[in-house]
C-alpha cells in the first residue's frame, strides 16, 4: 500500500481535476482543472518509469556500473507536455474570446446554445 | 525506390507538408492556398484508393517508419514491436475512404463557401491537419500515437468550429465546450494507454492484444476508453456538444467534423474488437454499445423534430444515425463468442452498422452542405425565417430531397439498404431494438419533412427576391454526394461483398490482425 | 438534487481510481521491460545517441513527435485565425 | 500590458542575449546531455516574453515580428518534415545519417562515454529544426495572447462608453 | 445478380425495385389518362375548396417551423419538458455525464477490489 504511494498522488491529481471540471463555474478555473488532470497523468507516466536506484539514461559521462530507468516514459511525457502546453494555450485564447463577446466568463453565463 | 511500397504514409505526409506550406504560400497569394489544398487532397484520394485495391487484393498493409524495411516489424528476434507503425487493414481502410473522399469534396464546396473574408490560410491549413489526423486515427497500429492525433483532431476541429469567431459569440462558445470535452476524452485515454504501458510494456496495438488479461486494470482502462470514444463519437447522454459543434462550425467543416467523430467510433470498434475481442465479457459490453445505440437513436430523433435550426436540427439527426452503427455493430458483439449466432446474424448486424457508417458520412454531408447552401443564399439558419425556396434553388431542392430520403430510409436510396440489414438482423436477436429502430427511422421522415416544407416549400417570400442558385463549384460538391448516394442505393451488394464484408471479418478475426504483426503466432 | 447525483458519481469515479492505484504494480519495479532494455542496449549503435531519450523521441518514435510539433503548429494557426482582424 | 520600470528594462537587456544563447546550447547538444529540441525552443521563447513584458507590447512589437516568426514556423517544420521524407529511400524518418561518416556521422562508442557532437545522424537536425519551430511558434503564442488581451479589453470599454 | 443483397433472411434488390416502381407507375398513368377528360383549367373546377370560406393569401398560408408537429409536442408534453431541461448547455454537465456513464460501465463490466 505504501509502496504505492505515488500512484495515490496521481489520482488525487485527476481528482481534483474532474472535480473542478464538474462543479467550479468558472472558464479560467476549468482550463485549471484540465491542466491538473495533464499533470496528473504527467507524473503518472514518469511514474511508470522509475527504477529503484538507477540513473537518467543518458549515457554522456554517466556513473558506471548503474542501471537505468526506463526510457520510453519520459519520452511519452515530453509529448505529452507540449500537447498540454498547446492545449492550455488555445483554451485560455477562446475564454478571452468569450469574454470579448459575452462580457462574462462564467458558465451560467457562457450558454447561448442550449436545447 | 518503389513509392507504391510507401503508399500509406504518403497518404498522411502530403496533405502534412501542404499544411506547413500554406502559410508561406498564403504570404504570397491567398486566393492559391484553396486551390493548392483542393489538389493536394485530391492527390491524397488517389492514393487512397490505390491503397484501398492494394489491401482488398493482397491483404493487410504494414508500415514501420525508421525501420530498415517497411515491412520490419520484430528488429532482431524481438518478442514484441518497438518502433510505430501502421497498421491499414480493411476496417482501416473502409475509413480512410470515407475520409478522404468526404474533405476532398469539403474543399472543393469551401472553395466558393469560404471566400470573403481573410484568414485563408489558417483555414485551409486547418481543414489539412483535420483530414492528416483523421488519417492518423484510422491508420495507427500504436496507441499512443492515436492519443497524438485524437489530440491534433481536436485543435485543429476546434480552431475550424471557432472560425467565424471573430465577430460572433456562439462560435467561441461551441469551440470552448467541444475543447473541455475532447481535452477531458484525450486525458482520460492517455490515462488508460498509460495503465496498458504500467502492465505489459508494450504501446502496439496488436502485441497488447496478444497479451491481455482482463484484470482489474484491463476492465478499468476498458471502461475509461468506451465512455470517453463514445463520447467523442457523440453517443447520449455524452452528445450535447454535438448539436452545438455542428450547428456552428461553417458547412463544409460540419460534413468533415461528422468523419471525425466517426473516426472516434471507428476508435471504440478497434478497442472492443481488436484490443479485448473474445476475452472480455462480450455480453454486457455489447448490450452497453446497444444500450448507447437506442438511446442515441430515440433521443437525438425526438429532440430533432423540436429545433428550429435547420443544421441543430440535422445534428441532432447525426446523433440518432450513430445509434444505428452501435446498435448494429453492439448486437455482433454481444454474439461475438457464440459462432451459430454469428454465423445467424451478429455478422450481417456488423454489416448494417459498418456499412451505415459509410451511407451516414455521405448523406449527413450532402445534407449539411444543402444547409450550408440555404445558408449561403439566404444568410440564416432559421427555419422560421425560411420559406419558398425550392423557386429560386433547383439544384440545391433536388439535393436535399435525395439526402431526406436516403437518412430516412426509403428505397432506393442507400440509407434503405443498410438499414435493412439492420433490422432484419436485429429482429432475431431482440424484436423489440428492430421496432425502435423502425419507429426512429419513421419520426427521421417526419422531421424532413417538416424541415423540407417550411424551407422550401410554400409561396415566394418578398425577403428572398434577390437569391438564386450557388456557384458551380457548391453544386458540384453536392452532386458528386448524391450521385454516390444513388449509386450505393442501386448497387449495395457490390460494396457490402467488396468492401463491407472484408472490413468486418478484420474486426471480428483479431488473430489475422495481430499475427501481421507478430508473426503466425 | 443534480449537485448530489454528480457528487455521487464522482465519488464513486474517484473510488475506482483508487482502485486503479492500488491494483497499479509496485512503484519502482518494472514487471516487464523488453522494450525499454532494447532501446537502452542498442540507441548508441542503431541512432548513434548518448541521450537515450532523444533516440527514442527523434528515431524510435520520430512520427510521434512530427505529431506533437503538428499540434503546436494546429493550435498556433488556431490562434492566428482566432484573433485575426477582418477587414469589412 | 504598460511598459515595465526602468531597472527591469536594464535588467532585460542584459540578461535576455543570455537566455538565447543558453536556449540555443541545450537545442545543439540535445542528443547528448538532457534537453533537446522542445526544452531548448521553450528557453528561447521564454527571453522574448521577458521583452515583452519588461517593454510593454506596443514598443515590443517593434523589435518582435509576428510575420517574421510565423516563417521561421513553418521553416522549422518543413525541415522536420523534408528531413523524414529524406529517409524514404528505406522507410520514412529512417535515420539516414547515422553511423554513416558524413555530417554528424561518426561511430558512437558503445557504453559510458564523454560525448561527441558530431554523432547521432539527423537527430541534431530534427533538434534544430524543432527547436526553431517551438520558440517562433510560442513567440507567436505569447505575441498575440498579448495583443488579444488588449483587443478584448478595449472592445469592452467601447462599449461600457457607449 | 447485380443489386442483390443478401440480408440473412431473404434478399433486396434496389433494380428490381425500380423496375417494379416504373412498371407500376406506367400502369396508374395508363389508368388515370382514361378518367374523365371534362376538368379543365382556370376555372372554378382548380380553385381549392376550404368548407366555403374564402382562400387565404399566399404568405399568409405558410405554415412557419415552429408550428408544424405542434399537435405531437403538446401531447408529448410530460415527456419533452424534462428532455429539453436536460439540455442545459452548461460545460460542468458535459464532464459530469461523461463522469456517470464511466462510473456505470466499470459497474456492469464488473471491476471490484
Amino acid at each position: 500500500m505504501i509502496g504505492n504511494f505515488p500512484y495515490i498522488t496521481v489520482i488525487i491529481y485527476i481528482g481534483c481535476g474532474i472535480y473542478i471540471l464538474m462543479f467550479q463555474k468558472n472558464l479560467i478555473k476549468l482550463a485549471i482543472g484540465i491542466n491538473l488532470i495533464e499533470n496528473g497523468i504527467n507524473l503518472f507516466l514518469i511514474t511508470l518509469g522509475f527504477k529503484k536506484g538507477a540513473v537518467a539514461p543518458i549515457y554522456t559521462q554517466a556513473p558506471s556500473g548503474q542501471s537505468m530507468v526506463l526510457p520510453t516514459p519520459q519520452a511519452l511525457t515530453l509529448t505529452s507536455i507540449v500537447i498540454g502546453v498547446a492545449t492550455t494555450a488555445l483554451i485560455l485564447s477562446m475564454a478571452m474570446m468569450i469574454y470579448k463577446h459575452y462580457g462574462s466568463i462564467e458558465v451560467n453565463e457562457v450558454r447561448r446554445l442550449r436545447g | 525506390m518503389n513509392l507504391l511500397n510507401h503508399t500509406p504514409i504518403l497518404i498522411l505526409a502530403l496533405p502534412l507538408l501542404a499544411a506547413f506550406l500554406i502559410p508561406i504560400i498564403g504570404k504570397i497569394n491567398k486566393k492559391a492556398t484553396g486551390i493548392f489544398a483542393t489538389l493536394v487532397l485530391g492527390l491524397s484520394l488517389i492514393l487512397t484508393i490505390i491503397l484501398a485495391v492494394k489491401i482488398l487484393s493482397v491483404g493487410p498493409q504494414i508500415y514501420v517508419f525508421g525501420a530498415k524495411s517497411p515491412l520490419l516489424t520484430l528488429p532482431s528476434s524481438l518478442k514484441f514491436p518497438i518502433r510505430i507503425m501502421f497498421q491499414v487493414d480493411a476496417m482501416g481502410i473502409f475509413m480512410g475512404l470515407i475520409t478522404a473522399l468526404v474533405s476532398f469534396l469539403g474543399a472543393i464546396y469551401s472553395l466558393a463557401f469560404i471566400d470573403k473574408k481573410d484568414g485563408l490560410d489558417s483555414y485551409y491549413s486547418l481543414l489539412l491537419l483535420l483530414t492528416v489526423s483523421m488519417f492518423g486515427m484510422e491508420f495507427t497500429g500504436d496507441l499512443f500515437n492515436f492519443f497524438v492525433f485524437l489530440e491534433i483532431a481536436s485543435m485543429a476541429s476546434v480552431s475550424l468550429i471557432c472560425y467565424r469567431g471573430t465577430d460572433l459569440g456562439e462560435p467561441v462558445e461551441a469551440g470552448f465546450k467541444y475543447m473541455v470535452v475532447s481535452s477531458i476524452a484525450a486525458l482520460m485515454v492517455l490515462f488508460a494507454i498509460g495503465i496498458f504501458y504500467g502492465e505489459y510494456d508494450v504501446l502496439n496495438i496488436a502485441a497488447i492484444a496478444s497479451v491481455i488479461k482482463y484484470s482489474q486494470l484491463d476492465k478499468i482502462a476498458l471502461g475509461i476508453l468506451v465512455s470517453v470514444l463514445a463520447m467523442k463519437a457523440g453517443a447520449v447522454p455524452m452528445h450535447m456538444w454535438t448539436p452545438d459543434a455542428y450547428s456552428e462550425a461553417p458547412a463544409p467543416i460540419t460534413m468533415i467534423l461528422v468523419a471525425a467523430s466517426q473516426a472516434s467510433l471507428y476508435a471504440i470498434f478497434r478497442v472492443v474488437f481488436s484490443l479485448y475481442n473474445i476475452t472480455l465479457n462480450t455480453l454486457a459490453v455489447g448490450w452497453i454499445i446497444i444500450i448507447f445505440g437506442l438511446l442515441s437513436m430515440f433521443i437525438g430523433v425526438t429532440m430533432a423534430i423540436i429545433q428550429k435550426d435547420i443544421k441543430r436540427l440535422m445534428a441532432y439527426h447525426a446523433i440518432s444515425q450513430t445509434g444505428y452503427m452501435l446498435l448494429g455493430v453492439g448486437v455482433g458483439l454481444a454474439v461475438l463468442a457464440n459462432p451459430t449466432a454469428l454465423q445467424r446474424y451478429g455478422i450481417t448486424a456488423m454489416e448494417g452498422g459498418i456499412f451505415h457508417i459509410m451511407n451516414h458520412a455521405m448523406y449527413k454531408g450532402l445534407l449539411f452542405l444543402t444547409a450550408g447552401a440555404l445558408f449561403f443564399r439566404t444568410g440564416t439558419r432559421d427555419l422560421n425565417k425560411m420559406g419558398g425556396l425550392a423557386h429560386y434553388m433547383k439544384y440545391t431542392t433536388i439535393f436535399f430531397i435525395i439526402g431526406a430520403a436516403a437518412i430516412a430510409g426509403l428505397p432506393p436510396f442507400n440509407g434503405f439498404a443498410s438499414k435493412l440489414l439492420i433490422y432484419e438482423s436485429v429482429y432475431k436477436f431482440n424484436p423489440l431494438l428492430s421496432i425502435i429502430a423502425m419507429v426512429v427511422s419513421i419520426l427521421t421522415l417526419a422531421s424532413f419533412v417538416k424541415v423540407f416544407h417550411s424551407a422550401f416549400l410554400g409561396p415566394k417570400l418578398p425577403q428572398f427576391i434577390e437569391v438564386k442558385e450557388v456557384p458551380r463549384s457548391m453544386v458540384f460538391a453536392m452532386a458528386v454526394l448524391s450521385f454516390i448516394i444513388i449509386f450505393f442505393g442501386l448497387f449495395p451488394d457490390l460494396i457490402v461483398k467488396n468492401l463491407v464484408h472484408p472490413a468486418v471479418m478484420s474486426l471480428i478475426e483479431q488473430f489475422k490482425y495481430t499475427s501481421t504483426v507478430l508473426g503466425g503466432m | 438534487m443534480k449537485k448530489i447525483i454528480f457528487g455521487i458519481a464522482f465519488i464513486v469515479f474517484f473510488s475506482f481510481l483508487v482502485i486503479s492505484a492500488i491494483n497499479m504494480r509496485p512503484f519502482g519495479l518494472p514487471t516487464f521491460s523488453e522494450m525499454d532494455d532494447y532501446f537502452i542496449e542498442n540507441a548508441q549503435s542503431e541512432a548513434g545517441a548518448n541521450n537515450v531519450v532523444t533516440s527514442i523521441v527523434f528515431d524510435y518514435r520520430g512520427f510521434d513527435t512530427l505529431g506533437e510539433a503538428t499540434v503546436l503548429f494546429t493550435t498556433i494557426v488556431g490562434i492566428v485565425a482566432l484573433f485575426r482582424r477582418v477587414k469589412k | 500590458m504598460k511598459e515595465m520600470s526602468r531597472i527591469v528594462k536594464i535588467v532585460t537587456n542584459f540578461i535576455y542575449g543570455f537566455i538565447i544563447i543558453f536556449g540555443f546550447y541545450i537545442i545543439a547538444h540535445g542528443h547528448l546531455t538532457p534537453g533537446g529540441g522542445f526544452q531548448g525552443g521553450a528557453v528561447v521563447a521564454s527571453a522574448f516574453a521577458l521583452l515583452l513584458i519588461s517593454y510593454g507590447q506596443m514598443k515590443a512589437k517593434k523589435f518582435l515580428n509576428i510575420n517574421i516568426f510565423s516563417l521561421l514556423e513553418s521553416c522549422g517544420l518543413t525541415m522536420f518534415i523534408v528531413v523524414a521524407f529524406l529517409g524514404l529511400g528505406t522507410t520514412f524518418f529512417y535515420n539516414f545519417l547515422a553511423n554513416s561518416g558524413s555530417w554528424f556521422g561518426n561511430m558512437v562508442i558503445p557504453g559510458i562515454n564523454p560525448g561527441d557532437m558530431n554523432t547521432a545522424g539527423v537527430l541534431p537536425l530534427m533538434n534544430i529544426a524543432v527547436g526553431l519551430e517551438v520558440f517562433a511558434g510560442l513567440g507567436i503564442i505569447v505575441l498575440l495572447m498579448a495583443d488579444g488581451a488588449e483587443y478584448t479589453k478595449k472592445k469592452e470599454n467601447a462599449e461600457n462608453d457607449r | 445478380m447485380l443489386g442483390l443483397l443478401e440480408t440473412g433472411s431473404g434478399f433486396w434488390s434496389a433494380v428490381v425495385w425500380v423496375i417494379l416502381v416504373l412498371v407500376i407507375g406506367s400502369l396508374v398513368y395508363y389508368i388515370r389518362n382514361k378518367g374523365e377528360k371534362s376538368y379543365k383549367k382556370n376555372t372554378e373546377q382548380d380553385k381549392p375548396f376550404i368548407s366555403g370560406n374564402p382562400e387565404l393569401s399566399k404568405e399568409g398560408s405558410h405554415i412557419s417551423a415552429s408550428h408544424i408537429y405542434w399537435g405531437f409536442t403538446e401531447a408529448l408534453k410530460g415527456y419533452y419538458n424534462p428532455l429539453v431541461k436536460m439540455h442545459t448547455g452548461d460545460i460542468n454537465d458535459y464532464s459530469g455525464w461523461m463522469v456517470i456513464i464511466t462510473v456505470v460501465i466499470l459497474i456492469i463490466v464488473g471491476v471490484r477490489r
